[in-house]
């Protein structure tokens, strides 16, 4: 319950936490809202000499729709913050069954993401939305397709330099819907498996898909061969059916005390479906 | 059921109460509850006040080379490291042998203090921190370095039992810690043998954490000025603790040490029990020169450290024949202990099971052996229903079973084998009714049918066919499942527990103490221990009824063995009916020393003293009276006494019930099932609950409600598990689902009402029924929705994963 | 080495030095002797350390006592005004919407951010706003109660009604 | 925890032998190892911050070359502890030769853990220890192959 002691720093702009960052590297943890990592340091599994709190740089904070139907978001924005202020009301519905409401008023988007927990909901909701990860360091600031940024376990394309300052999320084409649907572990709260689906039919044809999965491999990962295989059919059940069959293709699917690969594997199907449907307005 | 049953039922010996007991009073405890005034263990703060963290094991089973606390010892703040070769105590006690039956000595193998050659089981202590903060004491903790030997481990009680398996005691061959028998073997195997049908099933029921929200801790002062100790703990049974702790463990006489047990944030069996850390901090506390040391284990060192539930590995046989009439039941039971004795851990198992096993049926064959195991496991003692939740699971699902196996209604073939109303006093073939050197406990009353039929008609059973229909065209699988139960409540009496072969090693009645002070004002001091059951609501409910006083005029004090009459404390349902009924004896020996002075004051015989509430007065001269107010002044002032009493009205009673009580009742649930996922819904609960005379019944109601959540809880969700090294992987309340809001639908609650013959209040127990008769319902119910696909048992928890599973595999799917 | 930390707590202010690793309910309980806020978890699931902070629940278990600096918190020992206690406590005495008392200041705590936001809830509403807080006595019937009660109140003006549970 | 897998080295088998021998060489490859001490021919001790993302713990361990066959098999056996947890792992190496000069390496490993990491990490564990191991052979791999 107790953390072991650490160094702490409360930089008062931005520039001033890359540079702490460049400093200390790897021996400082960033602290956004503090939902990951507080619960690791208390149990004392994760350790860290150093932390940076950002949670006060108001420019990191803020959802803001663009003109174009796009959205950014900053990287602090908690969850409450994205309910009041996001504009889709699917993402608002999924944003709802994340965590409770003591976490949603603390956790933020910038940090779920970044934690990148296997079976966080939000990374499945940013692949389907598709977009960039803008990140900063004192050498300046890149941007990461949020398709590349995931890569296993709590890893992601962030270096020990960077600080995650927003998410951008494009324009959805014309007639875009979207759904999150999931089971959940009841214990913990997090997804078991979660299905993230963006779907616009154009000309009676499914004319973009684009699905995000977590829970289910080593991080979430978009359902390529869900969307291929949709793409261009009349998004009929039976398309959807056959489509929701690829929900796990080439992934080693997880397995734990909760659920195993088969039921995963079997549950990624079936949500999956559940997913397109109602973005599909079924 | 006609009418006239149902009037009867609801009108005899329905308790009419013009005062307050019968009320749904709000309880004075809350004030302080919801304002952030409680007192709870971890809100003390004492002056010079250090704190203690324990080392625990990271290996189930494994020997200590050495442990070098060099390291610890100069970290800052620091005041003491303590190994378990420090300890001079012995080992902690074991109170509930199963009975001489077995043959086997199953008193040992307790734990130590602090653990001094190995480990049995992942969390057990092995050494402990003094130190200025509690942070200093978890940073040194981390410099302990501990040299293992890790051994084999073994989790599962049946494989325990086999030949190879890793043996964790010298003295108990293939980890066996007795044999425990009950009912008529050769009579059953008869029965069994001869029947028309026969239904057997293995069954697992799953270990539980308790998970009250306020975890353990203890604060030990050691006086050297008075060489007395003082221990504040979150404990149901302070008054058992210091006899514990003072006889058994320490060494320490008795009365040079006082236990305190203040406001307890739910307990649920857990805090009945003598753990090391008790002793511990009475140790440390000594060994810093008298400060006072306070331990609070964190939830994880609780989930391994504090007691489990359950953990039985059941194989049962019912036999009957094809018209619903049960001929016998037969079950074989492993029983898990864990890997050393918790206070009562054998009696669980045993009388509390075993006893109870045939229900509230009339089968006129039962056996059951028991076969208590040592594995590489947290210890189990009792949790919340404590056997009967376990009994009733075993026949509540034989009866389903059976049921099925017939083509049977499994309302009708409960009402087929209900014992009848005119059965009691009956004495049960599982051995309720075998005299134990002369003594016998027997199921006083009871009237099940009616419980039954209130429910199912709540529960709009005999629709349930288009009900279920109406699920499908949603893609849902709808099940209805009944749980009628008996429980045994408030255990006793004391000579027949303390009979050899149900040995509890203490009595089992319980005291009251009241004084009236000067001013007329009470103070009622109680042997038991509330953790949340309002004790001292539903006392002074029961103490102003008796003295016919306002229920503000009332005080209950309790939880402080200095100064208090011995208690036993409040587990098993037993506070109401033992506690309640010392209360009233209490309360009816200050009246009569109150109806004699009052006498004197009115220079008339007592024999002529009529009392109407709090006023006593002169048969035929109503002016001529005294309130009860007007006579604990003079009393109390004592000026002038009738030769021979004393000056001031303050009694105590002790109070050993003739009886156990018998609740009984029962329980619907509807589930539904989603046939994709297999993600289980709790839909409907209703409950008619026959718990006799209700003191507060909002507070009965209140008891119900938590008791079906814990029960319901283990059906849908809640598993300790382990994995084959014994390492407990639901280690946090991130992988052991406890109930939440969302999940649970309002309960439905009503009653009947047959008061207990065996108390003067009429009472019986509530505190458990709710957990007893829950899990079995909900099984039951999603048993009920599954069967279409020919599934006709499944293990719990019913989590998405397990039914989903059994639907593949019923639909010939992969799985 | 300590950090030091400026915050109002149930509208006094408060200046305290802690170490950095101190987390805010145990800023409350060791430093302010504010201790009816409870810790019951050590994984941030049960919410028995539920307060509010600039207006909103947090779970002050989950929340390092720097991070609180400059911060508006209330606990359960701040929510009763002038003697008076608020609806929810009210509702909860009425309803017997506890038993051990433990998860009580976080559940109220909780309810207070959800009546702050709706002010009609459903009971489903009800029970999704304390999926953050675990109590282990009640099964949770009459909390829903006791909210859907407050609820009213503070939607009506008129007190409970006397009274046990429906 | 069992754990099995083949990898494909382009490396004759005698390097890849003497490689996995060589405790500074392998134990460099070995999940956030630090720094290695050598105690004799078949013992060494590594110190090690194991972990993935925010999860870490640094592990004093215990190494032994319990078997060798060279250059066809190796038994590899390590115990390790950090404050509140333990592991313990046996490995097992199979080599034998391919095509083209590719040395192909059958492993199974058994490791169990102990302690605060088992009972926190359940949902994490098997996926962490497998990138783990994973990560390892990549490295065996890509040091030979340099």
């Amino acid at each position: 319950m107790i953390p072991a002691a650490f160094a702490y720093h409360r930089p008062q702009s931005l520039g001033d936490a890359l540079a702490l960052l460049s400093e200390h590297g790897a021996a400082a943890k960033l602290l956004a809202g503090g939902h990951s990592l507080l619960p690791l340091l208390r149990l004392r599994v994760a350790s860290t000499e150093r932390i940076v709190d950002i949670g006060r740089l108001g420019e990191l904070k803020g959802v803001r729709p663009g003109a174009d139907g796009s959205l950014e978001i900053g990287g602090l924005t908690t969850y409450s913050e994205l309910l009041a202020g996001a504009t889709m009301p699917w993402v608002k519905e999924a944003v709802e069954g994340i965590g409770d409401v003591q976490v949603r008023n603390r956790g933020t988007v910038g940090g779920a993401i970044a934690h990148a927990d296997p079976a966080s909901d939000l990374p499945a909701i940013a692949l389907a939305l598709g977009g960039e990860i803008v990140l900063q360091s004192s050498s300046g600031t890149r941007t990461v397709p949020v398709d590349e940024f995931f890569l296993g376990p709590f890893e992601t394309a962030i270096r020990s330099d960077e600080i995650l300052t927003s998410i951008r999320f494009p324009a959805q084409p014309e007639g875009a819907t979207g759904a999150y649907r999931r089971i959940d572990q009841p214990a913990s709260g997090y997804s078991l498996v979660g299905v993230a689906a963006v779907a616009a039919m154009a000309d009676g044809r499914v004319g973009h898909l684009r699905v995000g999965v977590t829970g289910v491999g080593e991080a979430a990962y978009r359902a390529r061969g869900v969307e291929s295989a949709m793409g261009g059919s009349d998004g009929g059940t039976e398309a959807v059916a056959a489509a929701a069959e690829h929900a796990v293709d080439g992934m080693e699917v997880n397995s734990d005390i909760h659920a195993d690969a088969a039921y995963r594997s079997a549950m990624a199907r079936v949500i999956t479906i559940r997913a397109l449907e109602a973005a599909l307005g079924r | 059921m006609t009418a006239e049953t149902e009037a009867d039922v609801l009108t005899a010996e329905t308790q009419v109460s013009a005062g307050p007991v019968g009320q749904s009073l709000k309880r004075r405890e809350d004030p302080r509850f919801i304002t952030g005034e409680g007192n709870y263990l971890d809100d003390i703060k004492l002056a010079g006040m250090s704190h203690l963290a324990i080392l625990r094991s990271p290996y189930a089973h494994a020997r200590i080379t050495s442990i070098d606390t060099s390291g610890a010892k100069a970290m800052p703040g620091v005041l003491a490291v303590i190994v378990g070769a420090d300890i001079p105590y012995n080992p902690l006690p074991m109170a509930w042998p199963a009975g001489g039956s077995s043959g086997v000595q199953n008193n040992v193998n307790t734990p130590r203090v602090l653990a001094t050659d190995d480990v049995k089981w992942t969390g057990e202590g092995v050494a402990a921190v003094v130190a200025e903060t509690p942070e200093q004491a978890a940073d040194a903790l981390e410099a302990i370095q501990v040299d293992w030997e890790p051994l084999p481990a073994v989790v599962d009680a049946e494989k325990a039992t086999k030949e190879g398996a890793p043996q964790l005691h010298e003295n108990a061959p293939n980890n066996v810690v007795f044999v425990w028998k009950v009912g008529d073997e050769s009579g059953t195997a008869a029965a069994i043998d001869s029947a028309e049908v026969v239904v057997r099933q293995r069954l697992v029921n799953q270990r539980l954490i308790p998970n009250p929200l306020e975890v353990r801790g203890d604060i030990g002062w050691y006086n050297p000025g008075t060489d007395e100790y003082t221990i504040w703990m979150s404990s149901q049974t302070p008054h058992i603790q210091r006899l514990l702790l003072g006889a058994f463990v320490t060494g320490i006489p008795e009365h040079k040490i006082r236990c305190i047990s203040p406001d307890v944030g739910g307990a649920f069996g857990t805090k009945i029990f003598c753990y090391a850390d008790m002793a511990l901090v009475m140790f440390a506390s000594k060994l810093v020169g008298g400060r006072p040391v306070k331990w609070v284990e964190t939830r994880r060192e609780s989930y391994q450290s504090t007691i489990h539930g359950r953990d039985h590995i059941s194989y049962l046989e019912i036999a009957g024949s094809r018209d619903g009439t049960i001929a016998g039941l037969r079950v074989k039971t492993y029983a898990n202990l864990g890997g050393r004795l918790s206070t009562i851990g054998p009696g669980i198992p045993t009388t509390l099971y075993g006893r109870v096993l045939a229900g509230c049926y009339k089968f006129p064959n039962v056996f059951c052996e028991v076969t208590g195991v040592y594995t590489n496991t947290t210890f189990v003692d009792a949790y919340r229903g404590a056997g009967r939740p376990e009994a009733t699971y075993v026949v509540e699902r034989a009866m389903d079973l059976f049921a099925d196996e017939i083509g049977m209604d499994p309302a009708e073939i409960r009402r087929r084998n209900f014992l009848p109303p005119d059965s009691f006093p009956y004495d049960n073939p599982s051995g309720l009714g075998t005299a134990v050197n002369g003594e016998k406990i027997y199921i006083d009353s009871g009237n099940y049918e009616p419980a039954l039929d209130k429910a199912l008609a709540m529960a709009g059973y005999a629709d349930m066919a288009s009900t279920k229909a109406e699920a499908r065209t949603r893609g849902k699988l709808l099940g209805v499942g009944l749980s009628s139960y008996i429980e045994v409540c408030g255990v006793a009496p004391s000579k027949w527990i303390g009979a050899v072969g149900e040995g509890w090693g203490a009595a089992m009645w319980e005291s009251a103490n009241i004084r009236i002070h000067l001013t007329g004002k009470i103070i009622l001091t109680i042997g038991t221990q509330p953790q949340g059951q309002g004790h001292e609501t539903t006392f002074s409910q029961i103490v102003a009824q008796e003295l016919g006083v306002p229920v503000e005029d009332v005080i209950v004090q309790h939880s402080d063995t200095k100064g208090a009459p011995f208690g036993y404390g409040s587990y098993g349902s037993r506070t109401a009916s033992v506690g309640g009924s010392a209360a009233i004896k209490a309360a009816g020996k200050v009246r009569e020393k109150a109806r004699r002075y009052a006498a004197h004051m009115l220079e008339a015989s007592p024999d002529d003293i009529e009392v109407d509430g709090a006023t006593y007065s002169v048969r035929g001269s109503p002016d001529k009276k005294k309130t009860l107010q007007e006579i604990s002044f003079a009393i109390g002032l004592g000026f002038s006494l009738p030769e021979g009493m004393e000056p001031y009205l303050d009694e105590t009673a002790y109070y050993d019930t003739p009886n156990c009580t018998w609740p009984f009742g029962t329980h619907v649930a509807i589930v539904e099932i989603d046939d994709e996922t297999g993600v289980v819904d709790l839909v409907r609960y209703i409950a008619v609950d026959d718990v006799g005379n209700k003191i507060n019944p909002m507070i009965v109601d209140g008891q119900l409600h938590g008791g079906i959540a814990q029960g319901v809880g283990q059906a849908l969700w809640e598993g300790a598990v382990y994995d084959d090294n014994g390492q407990l992987l639901s280690g946090t309340m991130m992988d052991y689902a406890l109930p939440r809001a969302s999940w649970l639908p309002m309960f439905e609650l009503d009653e009947t009402v047959t008061p207990s013959p065996v108390n003067p209040l009429g009472a019986k127990g509530v505190g458990e029924a709710g957990a007893i008769a829950s899990t079995a319902a909900v099984a039951n119910a999603v048993i009920d929705a599954l069967s279409p696909l020919g599934i006709r048992h499944l293990d719990m928890p019913y989590t998405a994963q397990t039914v989903w599973r059994a639907m593949s595999q019923a639909k010939g799917g992969q799985a | 080495m300590t950090e030091h930390v400026s915050l109002t707590v149930n509208g006094i202010g408060r200046e305290v030095d802690v170490e950095p690793r101190r987390l805010l309910v145990q800023l409350l309980r060791e430093e302010l002797d504010l201790t009816g806020t409870h810790v019951g978890c050590d994984t941030s699931q049960c919410g028995a350390c539920t307060v509010t902070m600039d207006g909103r629940a947090v779970k002050s278990c989950t929340v390092l006592a720097v991070q609180a600096d400059g911060a508006n918190v209330t606990t359960i020992e701040g929510v009763a005004k002038a003697g008076a206690m608020h609806p929810l406590q009210s509702a909860f005495w009425e309803k017997h919407g506890l038993q051990c008392g433990f998860c009580t200041p976080g559940m109220i705590m909780a309810a207070m951010d959800l009546l702050d936001r709706v002010s009609d809830p459903s009971d489903e509403e009800i029970r999704h706003a304390i999926e953050g807080n675990i109590c282990r006595c009640t099964g949770y019937h009459n909390i829903v109660l006791a909210i859907r009660e407050a609820a009213r109140t503070l939607r009506t003006g008129e007190t409970a009604s006397a009274g046990g549970v429906s | 925890m069992h754990f099995e897998g083949t990898v494909d080295i382009e490396a004759p088998r005698d390097r890849v032998w003497a490689f996995l021998m060589d405790p500074e060489q392998v134990g460099r490859c070995g999940p956030g190892v630090e720094s290695i001490e050598i105690v004799d021919e078949t013992h060494f001790r590594a110190r090690a911050k194991v972990g993935i993302g925010f999860i870490s713990a640094r592990f004093l361990m215990e190494m032994e070359l319990a078997e060798q066959y060279p250059p066809d098999r190796a038994v590899m056996k390590a115990h390790g502890q950090a404050p509140g947890s333990a592991v313990d792992a046996s490995a097992e190496m199979r080599l034998s030769d391919c095509a083209n000069g590719v040395t192909r390496m059958d492993w199974e490993a058994d490791v169990s853990i102990a302690g605060t990491i088992a009972s926190v990490g359940a949902r994490l564990i098997q996926g962490t220890a497998n990138k783990m191991i994973a990560k390892t052979f990549d490295c065996i791999r890509a040091k030979l192959e340099a």
